[in-house]
């Protein structure tokens, strides 16, 4: 169109820098908690010590940046806790199973591709319940919540299903072993991070992920397979529990009906306190990284000093993540 | 014409004092002045983006102005919310929809002021509501939750709404463009009444023919300044578009072209439970076939269902002379058919996304090689910002910045931006300014002229006529009347959409 | 004898003890209506206080049970429900976790909380030779918790004053908290000699947490509860777990047993029947390992 | 342009007669569960068994009618169970403590307003976080969650908080008791939701919490005080945590730090098994509390029942809840 040209796009206006700035919210809050946590026991800085709370942020990390995927899709996922017992108990009985013919790496080859089928397909379960049978993604993963957990405890007859000794150590390097000196389960959650940012905001999948918690008529009406979206994330998040199942299983080497209560409440948790809205539409993936990060740095800290009572170490725990949120949105807005 | 003649009135009703309104760094507003005589019609005019909604939001109290005064009256007001500016009299209908979706009519039209005491009275609620729409001519069980209305039905409930609030100056902006031409008329017999009984009014619309025939006086805002305000009387629509965009305009409907004897596009037997029925026709490249009917006909569901956005059956579809069968909007753009949305704000654009994803949503297949170019995608915004005339002031901005005509324009670039064969396009005028309507005109032409197949949905039958080859006349879900050469005339359109004139033996429902 | 209806209301399998309650709740059952054909045993388990008592008004209501074993989630919230129970003449009898009003009870079966705290102590205390760092993982926060926790320091205090107890934390009966509370403890503190980790589960990720972090200077590990894998190992003689304390999920079957003889027979079922934690070492280990159990 | 009059829009506008009709869903589930029931055991029809039932569905469902108003303002609550738990710990030492002086009933009834005073107060503090602090509902309530149940540990150091023998018995008839007949939970349970339901629908404050849910941005312009809506909304939800604890502490008359734990799944579970959208904007209390029978019903059948192993009681759970989501959106749509 011809129109006075004093009236086009001004494209280099700047950046909107401070609200890039202010959006570092969490970033300070693990900030903060780190000297103070520092001040309270110089511990807490050595490398071993660090190195210890991001091993075990990598669990509820990975579990987390599947779910910074599906809470931007403007779902939920309830069942992270439950699913990831139900993969680690039927990975530890199919790996015994096989274990008995000896081979140590296929076995384990296999009994992780099979754990990793077994994230997917519940996935596809979630999202094709939620997708096509238009159910409330709350509902459904709290359904399968329940199931998922009960499936294990009959598997378990109630008790722990364990890995039997040889399998035991030839795994256990994926835990506790290094790759260039960072341990195993770190440069996998770097790995999975970084994966999940590239998906997120440089993939046709991430955008339109974005798009439909935005708006799904929008995202239909431009022509975007919003079902086969949906199902793809539920199956991102499904697969996100897996592997993070196979970094849990060589940990402790067994699963029970205990394993993974309430690290649904803990992703979520990440994923908000990271700066993504739990009505869906945007999101961040490094955001979530440092959500768990202090999620995880608030107990390691709790541990290393005795300044409050044991019986209020869940109190500290709220306080911080309130506190953090109230930062993050001060900064925000 | 000129009837109210507020303007010799001593005191203003309103007075704009050097109102500016800078959002971040971009001023959008500088230094209005001008006056609205007390019991005026009084209409303001500009091209999308001039910055009228943000003048009246500011009036409704909605957003504070950057600088300057606003004179109620004769007294210099501050309103901090819109409850403060009703207190007072202003009382503003949004040109976006202001409705809570999950609340019935009545509810909707009493929010903020419920009747009754410590329980409603829903009763009296209910039925003041229908009188309030009811002074409109419009009859809706004021129990309907607002979102299984309409557009145009929304549009007529946020009119009732602000109705029912007594005002002493009622602010309408856009309030029309949703509307029939009937609806239209009622609305303005209203309007005048208003008038009468002492109410200022201030209009904004796009549509200048409505300008002509109803206001006392006329403010023009260009690029945030006044470029005039005064009288109405005597200013022709064409006077008033030349003043809008700063130049002589031309002509507002380009030549039609020809259309080939290629066929674009041909449905047959298309049924669309509720809505449409055995719906056939043939659309060739090259064509601009319009689709005329009453609010209601169907049109609108009748594409819909096309595209597999509702349930549907069909006997045929083909694309380019190739059987298609489409069932989703995906398997339609492969195809090579498109279609935009009468709805912007519910189904049309991501308004808290930014630009850039919003233009390339249809296309991200051309950016993903296999990641995402963010930069060749910000080239095409930068292009189709060009293009399509959208005025923004930065790139990096969410939809809902944009003024309402230049959202339709993203819109209408994302379609676009998909290359394909045969575009539908519902109501693509819908809130745009004379100039841009213009090019959306000259566009249109340039798409058919280059090959494409062009289907235009519109409630304004003056652009059907200057626009379409060909008209067919949707009535109850059926094609009542299928209109080229002499018979493009309105009389023909209306007889056929009324009923009064029923469709001859219908030349394409056999077949091929 | 007249048919006799048992119900037995037990927490759900949620962790590892909990699961052998349901395994030999479940094995006692099909023992029992062998043994005695007009004797009829529901098996029945609850996620919580709240379900428990809900559970027991279904038996009676329902199931018209006459005599009700059960292994309380929690000693006070079911005090009232079970005495509603024996007001309406059921015979009641509870399992571990006493009600606060004895009165609520016919009978009581337990498992010995203090005890398992007192031998822990001692154990602790005279392995270490009256001398040493120790740190306490806890359960979860519950009276028994409370009451082992109070034994065991209460040993401490009186009988080795040269024990330092470093720190306690909760780790919740659970292994992976066994792992992060402990992973942490070696962080925090440069010398531990032992560790008292109260049950086995905990006692499973204590000694993962060891064994990464390489250290040589605890001498031993003490969990609690009689897990097979750790009889197991403490039969094998591992280095770390040198000794367990027996609290046994199969109370539970002693209480079946006794409940239904005396239902049964009529025989008198003693008011109250301590099954006491005994410590298990290399000598005895053998007399304590279930491989069938899943504890 | 003169047009004839049948322009009009439509004004035959077809009452939503079938969507009334279909969003019966939640009661045919019920039904559908009782024709089950009463199948596997003839018994499950007896007026003590379904007395048994309702008495006990009072706890969860006075619980989830607060969060209907949570639910369909926008927001969530997640701290309920925990919130219970310091109420009635709260409150038996608060009766204790004054009942070494004697005087049962009004020991008893200060016990009550305290309780009552506890709850609201803290549903101002969400509310306030919430409304004027503008942070994500799931993380204040998580936060408060956490430090609620932490508290109460505190104050009961570990063990278990009991109310003295007199005062239980003085207390009981508020559980045991009957009214005309009727369990006195159940007429409570009755009169919460009756005026749930005239709040909810027929009057100001009803209606703005709809709208808000709906479209916040809208209620603002209507003159809506957002904020005061919002903070009063959680402080229904804590009223009637607090209602539901009155009833809860007569009955098993103590709490400890494991009382209430996941009651916030299953009332928000109650909440939308009702049909009420996780999204908010529209709700209905009627939805709730037959959602909420519904859930304890599930309960009662696997105990009247041997049919499905012990373990897998959690997964009949599941399996109906998703079942009954199901039936009731394939009638809604
Ligand atoms: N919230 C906002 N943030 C940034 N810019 C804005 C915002 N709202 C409006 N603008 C800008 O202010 C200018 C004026 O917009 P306004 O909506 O007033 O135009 P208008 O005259 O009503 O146009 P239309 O005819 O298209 O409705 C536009 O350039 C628009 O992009
Ligand atoms: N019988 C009806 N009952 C209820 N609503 C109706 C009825 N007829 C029409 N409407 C409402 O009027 C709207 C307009 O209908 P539709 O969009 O199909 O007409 P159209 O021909 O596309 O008109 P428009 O020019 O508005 O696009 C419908 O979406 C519908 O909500
Ligand atoms: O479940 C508990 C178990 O783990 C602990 O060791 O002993 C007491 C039990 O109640
Ligand atoms: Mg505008
Ligand atoms: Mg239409």
């Amino acid at each position: 169109m011809t129109e006075p040209s004093a009236r086009t796009v001004n494209p280099t206006a700047r950046p909107p820098l401070l609200s890039r700035l202010g959006s570092l919210g969490p970033l300070l809050g693990l900030l903060a908690l780190m000297i103070v946590a520092t001040a309270l026991n110089s511990d807490f800085l050595t490398v071993s010590n660090l190195s210890n709370v991001l091993t075990r942020a990598s669990f509820i990390g990975i579990i987390a940046v599947g779910a910074t995927f599906v809470i931007i899709s403007g779902g939920i996922d309830l069942s992270v806790g439950s699913m990831a017992a139900l993969i680690a108990g039927s990975m530890i009985l199919i790996m015994n199973a096989l274990g008995g013919t000896g081979g140590g790496a296929g076995v384990i080859a296999v009994g992780m591709l099979c754990a990793l089928a077994i994230g997917a397909g519940a996935g596809l379960l979630h999202g094709t319940f939620i997708a096509r049978g238009r159910i409330e993604p709350f509902i459904v993963t709290l359904g399968t919540l329940g199931i998922y957990r009960a499936v294990l405890t009959y598997l378990s007859e109630g008790g722990s299903i364990s890995l039997n000794n040889t399998l035991s150590d030839a795994y256990s390097p994926v835990y506790y072993g290094k790759l260039l000196g960072v341990p195993v389960p770190i440069v996998i959650f770097a790995v999975v991070a970084l994966l999940g940012g590239l998906i997120l905001n440089r993939t046709r999948y991430g955008r339109y992920v974005q798009a439909i918690g935005s708006n799904e008529q929008v995202a239909r009406y431009a022509a975007v397979d919003v079902n086969r979206v949906k199902v793809i994330t539920y199956m991102i998040q499904g697969i996100c529990v897996a592997l993070a199942t196979l970094l849990y299983v060589p940990r402790l080497g067994s699963a029970s009906p205990s394993t993974g209560i309430l690290w649904e409440l803990e992703a979520i948790a990440a994923v908000i306190i990271g700066g993504t809205a739990l009505k869906g539409g945007s999101g961040r993936i490094w955001g979530t990284v440092v959500g768990a990060m202090l999620l995880l740095s608030i107990e390691n800290v709790l541990n290393l000093t005795s300044v409050i009572s044991v019986y209020l170490n869940a109190a500290v725990q709220g306080v911080v993540i309130i506190v953090v949120a109230f930062l993050q949105r001060g900064k925000r807005s | 014409m000129v009837t109210g003649g507020g303007h010799l009135t001593a005191v203003p009703a309103v007075a704009f004092r050097s109102v500016t309104k800078a959002f971040g760094p971009v001023e959008v507003l500088h230094g209005v002045t001008f006056d609205i005589g007390s019991g005026e019609i009084h209409a303001l005019i500009g091209e999308n983006g001039a910055g009228k909604s943000t003048l009246m939001k500011i009036l409704g109290g909605y957003q504070p102005q950057s600088s300057g005064e606003i004179v109620l009256d004769g007294q210099p007001v501050t309103f901090r919310s819109s409850r403060e500016a009703e207190a007072q009299g202003v009382v503003l209908i949004h040109q976006e929809f202001n409705l809570a979706d999950d609340l019935s009519v009545a509810q909707n039209v009493f929010l903020g002021r419920e009747l009754g005491g410590a329980l409603l009275d829903d009763t009296g609620m209910n039925r003041q509501a229908q009188a309030a729409l009811a002074r409109l001519d419009v009859q809706l069980d004021p129990r309907m939750r607002v979102r299984d209305l309409s557009v145009p039905q929304k549009q007529l409930v946020e009119i009732a709404k602000a109705l029912s609030r007594n005002a002493r100056v009622l602010v309408m902006d856009e309030p029309t463009a949703t509307l029939t031409r009937r609806e239209t008329d009622v609305l303005f017999a209203l309007i005048r009444r208003l008038r009468d009984d002492g109410v200022t009014v201030l209009y904004i619309s796009h549509k200048l023919d409505e300008v002509q025939a109803l206001a006392d006086a006329v403010t023009v805002l260009r690029d945030g300044a006044v470029v005039f305000s005064g009288p109405a009387a005597g200013r022709t629509p064409h006077d008033l578009a030349n003043l809008m965009v700063g130049r002589e305009l031309e002509e507002m409907f380009p030549d039609k072209g020809r259309p080939t004897r290629t066929e674009a596009l041909h449905v047959g037997g298309l049924d669309v439970p509720g809505w449409a029925h055995d719906i056939t026709f043939t659309l060739q490249a090259g064509e601009v076939l319009g689709f005329a009917g009453l609010v209601g006909a169907g049109r609108t569901e009748l594409f819909e269902g096309l595209l597999g956005l509702r349930r549907h059956t069909v006997r045929q579809v083909r694309v380019a002379g190739r059987p298609t069968r489409i069932d989703s909007p995906g398997r339609a753009a492969r195809a090579g058919v498109v279609y935009l949305s009468e709805d912007r704000k519910g189904k049309g654009l991501l308004v808290n996304a930014l630009l850039r994803p919003n233009l390339t949503l249809m296309t991200l297949q051309q950016y993903a090689r296999p990641l995402l170019d963010i930069r060749a995608e910000t080239r095409a915004l930068e292009r189709a910002v060009t293009t399509y005339g959208v005025r923004t002031g930065r790139l990096d901005v969410p939809a809902s910045a944009l003024s309402g005509g230049n959202q339709q324009k993203l819109a209408l670039a994302r379609i676009l931006e998909v290359d394909p064969d045969v575009i539908v396009l519902d109501e693509p005028t819908r809130g745009v300014d004379v100039g841009a309507k213009r090019e959306i005109y000259l566009l249109i032409q340039a798409l058919a002229q280059a090959g494409k197949g062009v289907i235009v949905i519109s409630s304004e039958l003056t652009e059907l006529l200057g626009l379409c080859q060909r008209l067919l006349v949707v009535r109850e879900g059926r094609v009542a009347g299928d209109l080229s050469g002499d018979e493009l005339t309105e009389q023909e359109v209306i007889q056929y959409a009324t009923g009064l004139k029923a469709r001859a033996p219908a030349l394409e429902a056999a077949p091929r | 004898q007249t048919k006799q209806v048992m119900g037995v209301s037990i927490p759900s399998a949620d962790h590892g003890w909990t699961g052998g309650v349901v395994y030999w709740a479940n094995e006692t059952k099909k023992e029992l209506e062998k043994m005695y054909p007009g004797l009829t045993v529901i098996v029945k388990t609850a996620k919580d206080a709240n379900e428990q008592a809900n559970q027991i008004q279904d038996m009676l209501t329902v199931n018209k049970i006459n005599a009700l074993v059960i292994l309380p989630q929690e000693s006070a919230p079911l005090t009232r429900p079970v005495a509603n129970l024996k007001n309406k003449g059921v015979f009641t009898v509870v399992v571990d976790r006493a009600l606060t009003d004895p009165k609520a009870q016919d009978a009581y079966v337990a498992g010995d909380n203090p005890g398992l705290g007192r031998v822990s102590g001692e154990y602790v205390g005279k392995t270490l030779g009256g001398k040493g760092n120790v740190v306490v993982l806890r359960g979860i926060a519950t009276v028994i918790d409370n009451q082992r926790v109070d034994a065991f320091e209460k040993v401490m205090k009186d009988k080795y004053p040269g024990i330092k107890i470093l720190d306690k934390q909760y780790a919740n009966w659970n292994r992976d908290d066994g792992f992060k509370v402990m992973q942490d403890y070696l962080t925090r503190f440069p010398k531990i000699d032992a560790v008292w980790a109260q049950d086995d589960d905990i006692a499973v990720g204590v000694l993962k947490a060891i064994e990464q972090a390489g250290r040589k200077d605890i001498k031993f590990v003490l969990g609690g509860a009689g897990m097979k894998e750790m009889i197991k190992k403490v039969q094998d003689g591992d280095p770390l777990i040198t000794a367990d304390v027996t609290y046994p999920p199969n109370m539970i079957r002693d209480a079946m047993l006794l409940t239904a003889k005396s239902r049964m027979t009529g025989a008198a079922m003693p008011k109250t029947t301590i099954i006491p934690s005994v410590l298990v070492t290399k000598a005895n280990a053998a007399k304590y390992y279930f491989p069938n159990s899943p504890f």
